[in-house]
């Protein structure tokens, strides 16, 4: 026929691409000094966070050998706070890439595999989800006793319905294309049209919300830790430091300033990150939240 | 209807008893003997013994279970170990600082997220509606209890208007606790109406974009008539929604902020009650927790049944 | 003049940041006068009808006149416009199965019209949108008033938004692909309730479709839209039966319908090479050329406007050899 | 009769649903999407199946590319049944009936370049050969050329999307198409290169195809021999210049007198 059939269709200029890119620069730039951070402090700490040293108690910010200052027996803040980062990422990326595995198993199967299938994840996820996730680490506190493992089972057991209910309805919209029609006509089993095509056409979403849930989750690990029920010493986290500066000091003290920047600061940065993704990888959704 | 009514209390009563089984397996199987758990790590086998045969807890579990299931329904929440005190008893007067602390957390989260979220949707290419988007991102990020304590910290120990912890009852003075509750209320809800905004915002833009929208202005409604005749009740369906799933949320915040300013609510029992390791007053009181969250949402299902013709007529 | 205009449209622009949708567009629809514009998606013939009627999607601006009933609708705020919307100018869109408020009785939203415009009681309202659905041939309209959208066929819940249209004598509707998502055998009822309703009440129709015939069956004049500009424009008899413009005859050609293809699957259709061009990449001078039989280096470098021909063409069709369409 | 069977048929299929629970103390009801259907292609034959949304297109389409299995009745290809088929002659029915969607933009994974897509048949239904030359052909014939094979769907417009999608059912060298409403989702000006498209596919490789569509004319153009559906059933089947000029049944003369053309628009006797 024409021999120009075959030109392809220009790529449209995408529109106010500026605004977006920023959401997405100062979420990148924030994340990496996070991780940064963290993953320093495996190699170099100014100061060992858990040792008192009371002669230098309570050292404001800018004091000669301590950068943030003391806390009220004499530790580093600014190393506290550099470990305190190492125990929000990893507590917040465990709970929430365990909820992504599970939950997108549990997703994609939900949406695939018939009516029963579905009507028992997507049931089940309804039920979990209305039994209060700070509930769920409170009875774990109580049973098996709190710490770092106990908070990021409390965390994924809470994300991973919300994760299944996302997931599902991505798959489903995904499975409701007509090239799964054909790929079911030219005999591609189930669980390679989830592979192959379900699976590549939601990591968009994937990303996004595993972004999202990681803010969340340091969220709810500062909440537990502030409690009393999250990680303990020697583990060092944001909400544990509020909680002992508020103890220990009282309220006005400019030590419940640090942690809780801190934690405003990192959640802030992943959740325009996840917001910026979500421009770029999934613009169906972008349109919807944004 | 009917129909629908009827399924939605099928799955509480599901959901009630699946969330039942699911503590009750977590907390007997999950920290293992039960008797050994409260008595510590010091325990002789003896008192442990002796304690299980007291409570009933060598029986077979099912036994248990619906032992703790006839009782709850009887509103018998069990007794203490160590005090014997009735928990029920405990639970009563702790609620009259949770409930009214959460729900007016809801109110005003809704009375900021709505208005809040409706302009910035109806503004959203113009520098406002991104602001407000701003902020509703940033109070997200922000921890309730680190909201708290700035709140006191200005309100309490700045200015010296209202009291930055503690509680007086009700009954001995009525407006004292009032003004115990008022920072606690407004911390929630700013953090509660801050991603609740989020949620209005894209309903509303969702529902502004809706074709019946575009009718409506087409036969002659203002923007603003389109937007509050036909697009916020509209909108309500999916807020609604989210609300419901938000009181699950909401139900954590409320731990913290009891902390925060030291009220003696439910949930200041049940952390103390972790702490001193009395399983079987956090087993019922955490399931009074989800009935009433669970309760919540049925009521939110069942108004949206009421509020969508599309349900309320055809199933 | 002597019969006044329902609506002109002149030097119309319409776009988004620096895109155009709609690039110069000028036409005219005298009172009770029944004009087509035709195009294919991304002709901009959608963004015209929403220009008109002051709903054009945030971002989007209008540059121009559009004259109705003897102000510039493009210069009126929200509110003085809003007081026309459905009174003086109205508009069916294409989906009615979205169109109307899912949460509210159809019979509601058809008095709720009448009542903002005409000035009446909410019960005497209620009592001409029961009149309206009898005259829109709407079974048991009582009961059907009562019944929310969901709960009525596709092409009836059309014929309620042609209510709601026409509820106030406009001198114009807007008719937006009106049969386009609805059944075949009920395209043709909605079309003939259209027409014969707006003659009723003495409207000028401008009808904005894909559909050549659909055009050739309802109107008096036609332009024909391409790449956000009127390629030609004229009475319906006469750019139907002798085009100017290659895109029209080509159109026109092209319609798999019984004016050009015999029934004993014997003959071949005409088809118009290459595809509609995006927005973001229109083709210098006639943005028709990468596509038109009869191309020179002038259609590559300049674009042509409409002539006495009626067509916007350097090279336009001899009337001599006439369109397969009025052989 | 002709000796030889037809290559695709089905006989007396019939297919029902359950409508969703109303009332609460009333049994779920059934519907009969298609009620004791016969339908059959011969080879090189191009056959028409028109009707309205819901007159059980979609399902008959499905229950003919053996994706549902008919609860009564039984579907033929070359005159065997193809829900009692060995192995062997199923792999042979999945690779002989290909199928076109109505949508080209959702009929290929945004995520997966053309030249992937075009192999996927090939490789589920485990086909040897040379299939770079096959690639090659098959986009011959559908008019476009091999620079498509590295690009994603995102790059094309509706009608070379549609025509890859086409190319893709051609792969493996089918003898049957069932087109589903092939053009609808087009522009007019692309719908009739389509078109032109299937009807020289039908001539020059012997291929036969099933179109459906709603619209009467479309049919005509393309088929030798159309069947009427309405409400589950065949109405009426014939060639569609008898359809057009003698329809017998009456939905088959709604559908006839709802066509307009723009001859009987210009002199005024449409509507």
């Amino acid at each position: 026929m024409s021999a120009a059939a075959t030109t392809p269709v220009p790529a449209r200029p995408k529109k106010r691409r500026g605004r977006r890119n920023l959401t997405l620069t100062i979420g990148l730039v924030v994340t990496i000094a996070f991780i940064a951070m963290a993953a320093v402090s495996f190699f170099y700490l100014p100061h060992n966070p858990n040792v008192p040293r009371i002669p230098d108690r309570l050292l404001p910010a800018g004091s000669p050998r301590y950068l943030l200052g003391t806390d009220a027996l004499g530790r580093d803040i600014f190393s506290q706070l550099m470990v305190g980062a190492r125990t929000s990422l990893m507590v917040g990326a465990g709970g929430a890439l365990i909820a992504l595995v599970i939950g997108t198993i549990a997703g994609l199967s939900a949406a695939a595999f018939g009516r029963i299938a579905d009507e028992t994840i997507s049931r089940s996820a309804d039920i979990m989800l209305s039994i209060p996730g700070m509930v769920t680490a409170l009875v774990l506190a109580a049973t098996i006793g709190s710490g770092t493992l106990t908070t990021i089972l409390a965390l994924s057991a809470f994300f991973t319905p919300s994760f299944t209910r996302v997931i599902r309805s991505a798959a489903l919209s995904v499975l409701q294309e007509d090239f799964i029609t054909a790929a079911r006509l030219y005999a591609r089993p189930t669980w390679f049209i989830l592979l192959r095509h379900v699976l590549p056409n939601v990591a968009g979403v994937m990303i996004v919300q595993f972004t999202l849930y990681f803010a969340a989750g340091i969220l709810t690990e500062a909440g537990l830790s502030y409690l009393g029920v999250g990680v303990t010493r020697p583990s060092i986290s944001w909400g544990m430091m509020l909680n002992e500066a508020q103890q220990q000091v009282g309220i006005s003290s400019p030590l419940a300033m640090w942690p809780g920047l801190s934690i405003v600061i990192v959640v802030l940065g992943l959740n325009l990150l996840g917001d910026g993704l979500r421009d770029v990888l999934d613009p169906k959704l972008a349109r919807r939240t944004s | 209807m009917p129909v629908y009514i009827a399924r939605k209390l099928a799955f509480f009563l599901l959901a009630v008893f699946a969330a039942s089984v699911l503590i009750f397996l977590l907390i007997r199987g999950a920290g293992g003997n039960v008797a050994a758990v409260i008595l510590g790590k010091d325990a002789t086998a003896e008192a442990i013994n002796a304690l299980s045969r007291q409570y009933g807890l060598d029986r077979p579990l099912p036994v248990q279970y619906f032992d703790w299931i006839g009782n709850l329904f009887r509103g018998d929440l069990g007794r203490s170990f160590r005090t014997n005190e009735p928990v029920t008893d405990l639970v009563v007067s702790r609620l009259s600082i949770s409930i009214p602390l959460c729900l007016s957390g809801l109110v005003l989260g809704l009375l900021i997220a709505i208005p809040a979220g409706t302009y910035s949707a109806l503004n959203s290419d113009k520098p406002v509606g991104a602001l407000i988007a701003l902020l509703s991102q940033v109070g997200i990020a922000v921890p309730v209890f680190w909201a708290g304590i700035l709140l006191s910290l200005l309100f309490g120990v700045r200015l010296g208007w209202l009291p930055t912890g503690g509680w007086t009852n009700w009954d001995s003075n009525f407006w004292g606790a009032v003004r115990s509750l008022v920072l606690p209320v407004i911390s929630l809800g700013l953090i509660l109406g801050a991603s609740l905004t989020r949620y209005v915002r894209s309903a509303v833009l969702d529902v502004m974009n809706q074709d019946y929208v575009r009718t409506a202005r087409a036969t002659g409604m203002t923007r603003m008539q389109a937007l509050l005749r036909v697009g916020l009740r509209n909108a309500a369906l999916p807020i609604a929604t989210v609300v419901g799933l938000q009181i699950a949320e909401l139900i954590g915040g409320t731990v913290i902020i009891e902390t925060v300013f030291s009220l003696p609510g439910l949930s200041r029992m049940i952390l103390a009650n972790v702490a001193a390791r009395e399983v079987i007053v956090v087993q019922s009181t955490v399931m009074l927790i989800i009935v009433f969250v669970m309760l919540v949402n049925l009521i939110v299902d069942l108004l949206y049944g009421v509020l969508d013709p599309r349900v309320r007529l055809t199933r | 003049m002597s019969v006044p205009n329902a609506i002109e449209v002149v030097d119309l622009v319409v776009g988004v940041d620096e895109l155009s949708a709609v690039r110069g567009v000028s036409f005219a629809v005298p009172a009770r006068g029944r004009m087509g514009l035709v195009g294919e998606s991304g002709s901009g013939k959608s963004m015209t009808a929403m220009a008109l009627m002051g709903l054009l999607p945030p971002g989007w601006q209008a540059r121009g006149r559009v004259l109705h009933d003897g102000v510039d609708l493009l210069t009126l705020s929200d509110k003085a416009l809003s007081s026309r919307r459905g009174r003086t100018i109205s508009m069916v869109f294409q989906d009615p199965m979205s169109s109307l408020n899912p949460v509210r009785r159809v019979g509601d939203q058809i008095a709720d019209v009448i009542h903002r415009h005409m000035g009446v009681t909410r019960r005497a309202a209620h009592a001409q949108a029961i009149d309206l659905m009898t005259q829109m041939n709407l079974p048991r309209p009582e009961q059907l008033a009562r019944a929310f959208p969901h709960q009525i066929s596709g092409g009836q819940k059309q014929r309620i938004m042609i209510a709601m249209a026409l509820a106030c004598y406009p001198q114009l509707i807007i008719a937006d692909e009106p049969t386009t998502a609805l059944d075949v055998t009920v395209q043709k009822q909605v079309l003939r309730l259209l027409n014969a309703a707006t003659r009723e009440r003495n409207s000028a129709l401008l009808m904005i479709t894909h559909d050549l015939p659909v055009i050739a069956a309802m109107c008096d004049t036609v332009a024909v839209m391409y790449a956000g500009r009127i390629v030609e424009h004229g009475p319906v008899q006469k750019v139907f039966r002798t085009p100017r413009h290659h895109y029209t005859r080509g159109l026109l050609d092209s319609q798999p319908t019984m004016d050009n293809i015999a029934l004993d699957g014997s003959s071949r259709l005409h088809s118009i090479p290459g595809m509609v061009p995006p927005l973001h990449a229109l083709p210098s001078g006639c943005a028709f050329h990468p596509r038109c039989p009869a191309a020179t280096d002038r259609c590559r470098t300049s674009m042509p406007e409409i002539d006495a021909t009626g067509a916007a063409c350097w090279h336009p069709v001899p009337v001599a050899a006439p369109a397969e369409a009025a052989s | 009769m002709s000796p030889v069977p037809p290559v695709l048929a089905m006989e007396q299929v019939t297919q029902a649903y359950s409508h969703p629970r109303t009332a609460l103390f009333r049994a779920p009801g059934t519907f009969t999407v298609l009620d004791c259907i016969d339908f059959h292609v011969h080879a090189g034959e191009a056959v028409g199946l028109v009707g309205e949304s819901g007159a059980g297109k979609t399902t008959l389409t499905r229950i003919l590319t053996g994706m549902e299995k008919p609860q009564s009745g039984r579907v033929l290809f070359e005159g065997a049944d193809i829900w009692q088929a060995g192995p062997a002659e199923r792999a042979r029915f999945r690779r002989s009936v290909q199928m076109v969607l109505q949508n080209p933009r959702s009929s290929l994974d945004p995520r997966m370049k053309i030249g992937t897509a075009l192999l996927e048949p090939m490789r589920s239904l485990r086909i040897d050969g040379n299939h770079l030359d096959r690639l090659t052909e098959v986009l011959g014939q559908v008019g476009l050329d091999t620079s498509a094979l590295e690009r994603f769907p995102h790059e094309f417009s509706g009608g070379q999307l549609q025509r890859i999608a086409i190319a893709r059912a051609l792969m493996p060298n089918p003898r049957v198409l069932v087109a589903d409403e092939p053009v609808s989702a087009l522009d007019v000006s692309i719908q009739a290169q389509v078109l032109n498209l299937l009807k020289d596919l039908v001539r020059d490789l012997g291929l036969s195809l099933v179109f459906i569509a709603h619209d009467l004319s479309v049919v005509a153009y393309t088929t030798h021999r159309a069947s009427v559906i309405a409400g589950g059933r065949i109405v009426e089947t014939g060639p569609p210049v008898e359809l057009f000029t003698r329809p017998k049944a009456p939905q088959t003369q709604n559908l006839v007198s709802a066509v307009l053309t723009v001859n009987s628009g210009l002199s005024g006797n449409a509507l």
